[in-house]
């Protein structure tokens, strides 16, 4: 039999002037269990906490209730309180009489009442409460950053600049992702390749960084601080080891000229060859066949890079490989593509060459894309001289079929940035842009924006695009309207370029799966908290980098980059993690293993085996689930799940819920 | 006419037609794609505005109202769901009701058409009334 | 039937199995019981007829832990009990060899008591073979019934003729199905709630508790049930209210829900004859309606519906008052 | 609580239960901004909508409570990612089923409400108790031995 004590908080007046507390002392006093029964003007105060010591040293309390406020306040001060007088903490139990009574009942009578129903549902649940004990859990000191980008790379190097282990896995041959493809930046106008490329050699160098490049993650195992990853290492074909990264090979691939095989960095500008490093500054600099289309692995004929390669390099037999890493923390950082524009007929993406991305065009502009740098229609290779911007393609869409319902962020900026090189290079190019709204928050952005409009003369239109109509001479009719002005336009251009909306990178909800982290309606990772925790998962261990969680420019991921690091060193720093008592548990007479349980558990905390028992003198081998009490989370949806009760949650089992169940019916 | 209440000509409205003016963002697309651009005096974006301020009989005494051709351009882009041609549609439906007309049976069209009836408008009236 | 023991006692004879789960002659011709069979001698009892409607499914559960393997017959319906247990991982697959045997329907000497039959000393014509009627010879002369008529309710919303699991099949099957499975679910649903009620009180006020549905239940196969744990401080108890094991009855539906293949066997089994199939079939029916057909035992890899869930699932208030509609 | 016999108005007992992250939140939000509601309600705190188990509520019917709400995230936003969407589906099948066997409509409910709706919570709890009000004491579920 426990003895509790129970405390009645006055609050002040807060629960005084509604609730009788003198008389919830008298009525609880002889509940069972209860040995001692007192209230105080503040219980939660320095002398409110003195009395709970003394009384639990007095009587020698093993249970204690307060009525107070509610757990979720203090919950965890009566709880250090108990464990001050050699109490387990979990022994505390609070009956809300404040947020849940005093407060919303106005009658005296009645909120006394309550108030008692209240503290006895808490006693009864304390009697058949049990000492809890907070597990602790090693912790890898080892970081996997999934994603080789901008985000990921600012992330690795944060980490391992601070002594931790990284490694980095890519899905592409290269590291450097979105950032790698563009030619300048804003708002600075710095050249992307010669900020980004210093950063992806460092990456490459760095003793703590470990590079998986053509690599994807396969599986996920474990819970913070030991997470389990298998990483499959595609077979590039080529020796990395021996590879120097001549480029012989590709140079010398027969497909190159006559492959029709598009260069996936070059977005299908330009094509490349079936042994390929996707951009000069690829890191690391060893090329992949790309199988599907390699003459050698279609038809067994070809072989011509084997033989070209001076060091050997080339591998056809190469397999993919698995490789299994232990993690202490992962860092999503899977960025971003843009969407489909399928759906946006109207704007003849599909049916005009000339009307291209932002990011095509980006590869347009950049020196070493397909044009050398040269601004040209992809129809006819001649430099266009009207060129409309067409802002916000598929973003602030309020049906899901058409589009994504966010402001895509950085659409105004690039596109600012793209008319003034444009206009910087080649001035007399006549630049529309049509616009909804121009967003330019940050520090030197609308002065950036205006620089456009009053230095080189963009014509900025408030209006939407209606129509874009290939002309029989080549040309693109646009259609729209002036809103301020009120008139309708038609008007001709040589090249059209549609700002389309961004969206999470598509494999990013394989991966969120495999982690259990969340992604919201648009699949972007959701934090722990939009403010307080921006850079964390609710799963804990899972941290978020760059545009995986939501539309930001370069500035703003490179900051949550290193704030993620920051969150990441934290905790490999710690050398054991303290783990929540209130696990689910599973009795191993009452398990009949048909995995229910697992079915539902959303952290993948039970497994099975098959153990030993000895039920009524039968010794059995059984398969009985097991909880990883380092993974469970104490959610107790195994326990509802359970058909024969075998799940039980710690802190709320069946019989303490049942029983307080009752003695709120009493 | 004179709506005695505007507030639920505007609910009204919003039911026949099924979008929430609130909706809009005024980009313009509507105005931007709309053949009869020049015939309105009222432009499609605007029309958000009008039912939300409950300018109905403005709305309605409009040459825009019966201009829209209901050629649906608007409707199939609008990127907010607001669809400025099912707005001015619902409003002209409106004041078919006030002057006592409701929904026609399909046994009484046969009769009703002409034979200079624009065969778009056919198709139109198909397009618009099929749910 | 000769065909079933002999091939069950040359299963023993080779050594591919150890021993044979079938039925044996009960004390009158119409109660076949479930048993064990190891020795050729043993067989001499077999019986499989008409009227052996057990689901021997569950059976397995001890059975596949003894040393060796064991033959099992199965029914088409049985088998999709067994497919459930291999999923709740309750069976050892490897230690059991599926005899799929056939069944033209399974009947329900009810039926024939209600029609008046009484004092029988032999039937025939239950056969697994042959469609005639059935004969049942009574000291009071010869009374006929067609085989129909005298089936069980379940045989009339058969789930179909394949074995959804065996080794080998023996016998021919038929598909008995000539209702509609939720009839009498959609019957009762369209009654008022007065009605609904009072129907439920005066049906469970004849249980018991003899716990033979629980006992029957190929998915009530808990070590332990809950209502004999002293966790939920849900044991029994002794009756005071009459209507009162209602909550043993949701509950043992609803920790069936999603695993019951609805093979009828509870309410066979009731000695007081309440139609317990009712709980679990609405349960079926509601799993349908709500997330879409389902058939537990069907697919061992899917899925239960209740360990499952989409983003888009209807809400609890849209789950009742669908009848009023 | 037996009814009070001295002005015969009748006062129902309900049980909530109220997920620890989001609806206990809710009601604490409620409290805060003084957001009354009916002191019949008596609020159970559980981890997660997911931890109810239908037994619970059966039981609370059978000792005499007259309605059973469970509170938990919105889909979607459950703290344990997915314990609300089971919860939706079991609350389903056996609100379903309770309707099946006679018992009236409205005894039970489930309502999704977020640490910020503390209004929502109180409306909800107002509405619940009026139609648990309108519903008459639970007579249906209750265990005899229960009653006084």
């Amino acid at each position: 039999m426990q003895k509790i004590g129970v405390f009645v908080c006055h609050c002040g007046t807060n629960i005084a002037a509604t609730v009788d507390v003198k008389k919830v002392v008298e009525l609880v006093r002889y509940e069972p269990g209860v040995v001692y029964a007192d209230d105080y003007m503040y219980m939660c105060s320095e002398a409110g906490q003195e009395k709970i010591i003394e009384a639990i040293k007095e009587y020698g309390l093993t249970g204690l209730v307060i009525c107070s406020c509610s757990p979720r306040m203090h919950e965890k001060t009566f709880r250090a309180c108990a464990e001050k007088a050699g109490l387990n903490p979990y022994m505390v139990e609070v009956a809300n009489i404040r947020e849940q009574c005093s407060w919303i009942h106005k009658d005296k009578e009645e909120a006394t009442k309550k108030a008692v129903i209240l503290a006895r549902a808490a006693i009864a649940k304390v009697n058949l409460n049990t000492p809890l004990k907070e597990g602790e859990s090693p912790v890898t000191k080892r970081a996997l950053v999934i994603g080789g980008g901008i985000a990921g790379i600012q992330t690795a190097l944060d980490i391992a600049d601070a002594g931790y282990e990284v490694d980095i896995v890519e899905k592409e041959p290269s590291i450097g992702g979105r950032m790698s493809q563009f030619d300048k930046t804003f708002p600075t106008l710095d050249c992307a390749s010669c900020i980004l490329t210093p950063k992806m050699v460092e990456v490459n160098q760095h003793p703590n960084i470990t590079l998986y490049t053509y690599s994807e993650v396969e599986k996920v195992s474990g819970y913070v601080g030991n997470f389990e990853v298998d990483i499959r290492k595609k077979a590039r074909s080529v020796d990395a080891d021996k590879c120097t990264g001549c480029g012989e090979c590709s140079a010398k691939c027969p497909l190159g000229k006559i492959g029709n095989i598009p260069s996936e960095f070059d977005r299908g500008l330009r094509n490349r060859p079936a042994i390929y490093m996707p951009f000069a500054q690829a890191v690391p600099a060893v090329p992949v066949i790309d199988r599907e289309n390699c003459t050698y692995f279609k038809t067994g004929k070809c072989g011509v890079c084997a033989k070209i390669c001076p060091s050997k390099a080339v591998d056809y037999e190469q397999q993919d490989e698995i490789v299994t890493v232990k993690y202490g923390a992962i860092v999503v950082a899977t960025g971003f593509d843009i969407i489909n524009l399928d759906k946006f007929g109207e704007y003849a993406y599909n049916e005009s060459p000339d009307v291209i991305t932002s990011i095509e065009l980006e590869r347009l502009m950049n020196a070493a894309g397909p044009t050398g740098g040269h601004l040209e229609r992809m129809s006819d290779h001649k430099q266009p001289k009207d060129i409309v911007f067409i802002q916000c393609v598929g973003s602030r869409c309020d049906s899901e079929e058409k589009g994504k319902p966010y402001c895509s962020k950085v659409c105004c900026m690039y596109t600012a940035k793209h008319a003034m090189l444009i206009k910087d290079h080649w001035p007399d190019t006549n630049i529309t842009v049509f616009y909804i709204d121009v967003r330019t928050p940050g520090k030197n952005f609308d002065e950036f924006y205006r620089r456009a409009v009053e230095q080189y003369h963009v014509n900025y239109i408030k209006g939407q695009v209606g129509k874009v109509m290939p002309q029989p001479d080549g040309s693109l009719l646009v259609q729209a309207a002036d809103l301020l002005d009120g008139k309708q336009i038609r008007m001709k251009a040589d090249m059209v370029v549609l700002a389309a909306a961004i969206e999470p990178n598509p494999d990013v909800r394989k991966i969120a799966t495999m982690l259990t982290a969340s992604i919201d309606n648009n699949n972007f990772l959701t934090e722990a908290h939009a403010k307080l925790r921006p850079v964390e998962s609710p799963t804990a261990g899972i941290f978020l980098s760059g545009m995986a969680q939501g539309p930001k420019d370069i500035p703003e991921t490179v900051s949550q980059a290193g704030a993620a690091a920051v969150k990441v060193i934290g905790l490999l720093a710690k050398d054991h993690l303290k783990t929540n008592p209130c696990t689910a548990q599973c009795d191993t007479l009452l398990c009949n293993g048909c995995s229910t349980c697992a079915n539902v558990c959303p952290y993948g905390a039970i497994t099975y085996d098959d153990v030993q028992v000895m039920d009524h003198g039968l010794r059995e081998t059984r398969r009985v689930a097991q909880v990883n009490l380092a993974l469970c989370q104490g959610c107790g949806a195994c326990t509802s799940a359970c058909p024969s009760g075998a799940m039980d949650l710690q802190g709320f089992s069946n019989r303490q819920i049942t029983t307080e169940v009752d003695a709120i019916c009493r | 006419m004179g709506f005695t209440n505007v507030e639920s000509q505007v609910e009204l409205i919003k039911e026949i037609s099924g979008s929430d003016p609130y909706k809009c963002m005024k980009c313009g697309k509507c105005t931007a794609s709309c053949p009869s651009y020049d015939e309105m005096d009222i432009k499609p974006h605007q029309f958000a505005s009008y039912i939300i301020r409950g300018d109905i009989d403005e709305l309605l005494e409009s040459k825009a109202a019966f201009k829209c051709l209901a050629c649906f351009a608007c409707i199939e882009r609008c990127p907010r769901d607001v669809q400025p041609g099912r707005l001015v549609d619902a409003a002209r439906q409106l004041q078919e009701r006030q002057r006592g007309g409701d929904y026609m049976q399909p046994e009484e069209v046969p009769e009703l058409l002409a034979e200079d009836l624009p065969q778009q408008l056919l198709v139109s009236a198909f397009r618009r009334y099929r749910r | 039937m000769q065909e079933l023991i002999n091939r069950l006692k040359e299963l023993i004879a080779d050594g591919t199995v150890v021993r044979a789960i079938g039925w044996k002659k009960g004390d009158m011709p119409y109660n076949p019981e479930p048993a064990y069979f190891e020795k050729p001698e043993d067989f001499d009892n077999f019986v499989y007829d008409g009227f052996c409607g057990a689901n021997l499914s569950k059976m397995m559960i001890e059975a596949a832990k003894l040393e060796g393997k064991t033959a099992v017959c199965l029914k088409p319906c049985d088998t999709y009990s067994f497919n459930q247990l291999i999923r709740e991982h309750r069976v050892n697959r490897e230690n059991t060899y599926i005899i799929g045997v056939g069944c033209r329907g399974k009947l329900d000497i009810e039926k024939a008591r209600k029609a008046g039959i009484k004092g029988i000393k032999s039937i025939s014509g239950v056969d697994i073979e042959g469609d005639g009627d059935v004969v049942f010879d009574t000291i009071y002369g010869e009374k006929k019934m067609a085989y129909k008529d005298l089936m069980l309710d379940r045989c009339h919303v058969c789930k179909g003729k394949d074995h959804v699991i065996f080794d080998e099949v023996i016998g021919e099957s038929k598909d008995t199905a000539d209702a509609d499975r939720f009839e009498e679910v959609i019957k009762i649903e369209k009654m008022t709630p007065e009605e609904r009620f009072a129907f439920f009180k005066s049906e469970l006020s004849k249980c018991i508790r003899c716990n033979a549905c629980r006992n029957v239940c190929p998915a009530c196969s808990c070590r332990k049930c809950v209502f004999d744990n002293t966790k939920f401080d849900s044991q029994q108890k002794a009756n005071v209210d009459s209507f009162e094991e209602k909550m043993f009855h949701i509950i043992r539906a609803f920790h069936v829900a999603g695993r019951c293949t609805d093979c009828g066997e509870c309410s066979r089994v009731c000695p007081e004859g309440i139609p317990l199939h009712l709980f679990n079939r609405k349960f079926i029916k509601d799993i349908d309606t709500f997330y879409g057909e389902f058939q537990a035992g069907k697919d061992p890899e899917a899925q239960s519906p209740l360990t499952d869930f989409t983003f888009d699932d209807l809400e609890p208030k849209d789950a009742v008052g669908r009848g009023d509609k | 609580m037996p009814m009070n016999e001295e002005n015969k108005e009748f006062r129902p007992l309900i049980v909530a239960f109220c997920c620890n992250w989001c609806s206990y939140a809710g009601a604490d939000l409620a409290g805060s901004s003084r957001l009354s509601y009916p002191a019949d309600v008596k609020i159970i705190r559980v981890p997660c909508s997911g931890r109810v188990n239908p037994m619970f509520i059966l039981r609370a019917f059978e000792r005499g409570a007259d309605g059973v709400i469970i509170c938990g995230c919105h889909p979607g936003d459950c703290h344990y990612s997915t314990g609300n969407y089971y919860a939706r589906r079991r609350m389903a099948l056996l609100f379903s089923m309770l309707e099946y066997i006679g018992v009236e409509n409205g005894r039970t409910r489930v309502e999704w409400c977020s640490a910020a709706e503390g209004a929502k919570f109180s409306k909800t709890m107002n509405e619940f108790c009026e139609k648990i009000k309108s519903l008459g004491e639970n007579v249906r579920l209750g265990d005899l031995r229960c009653k006084n």
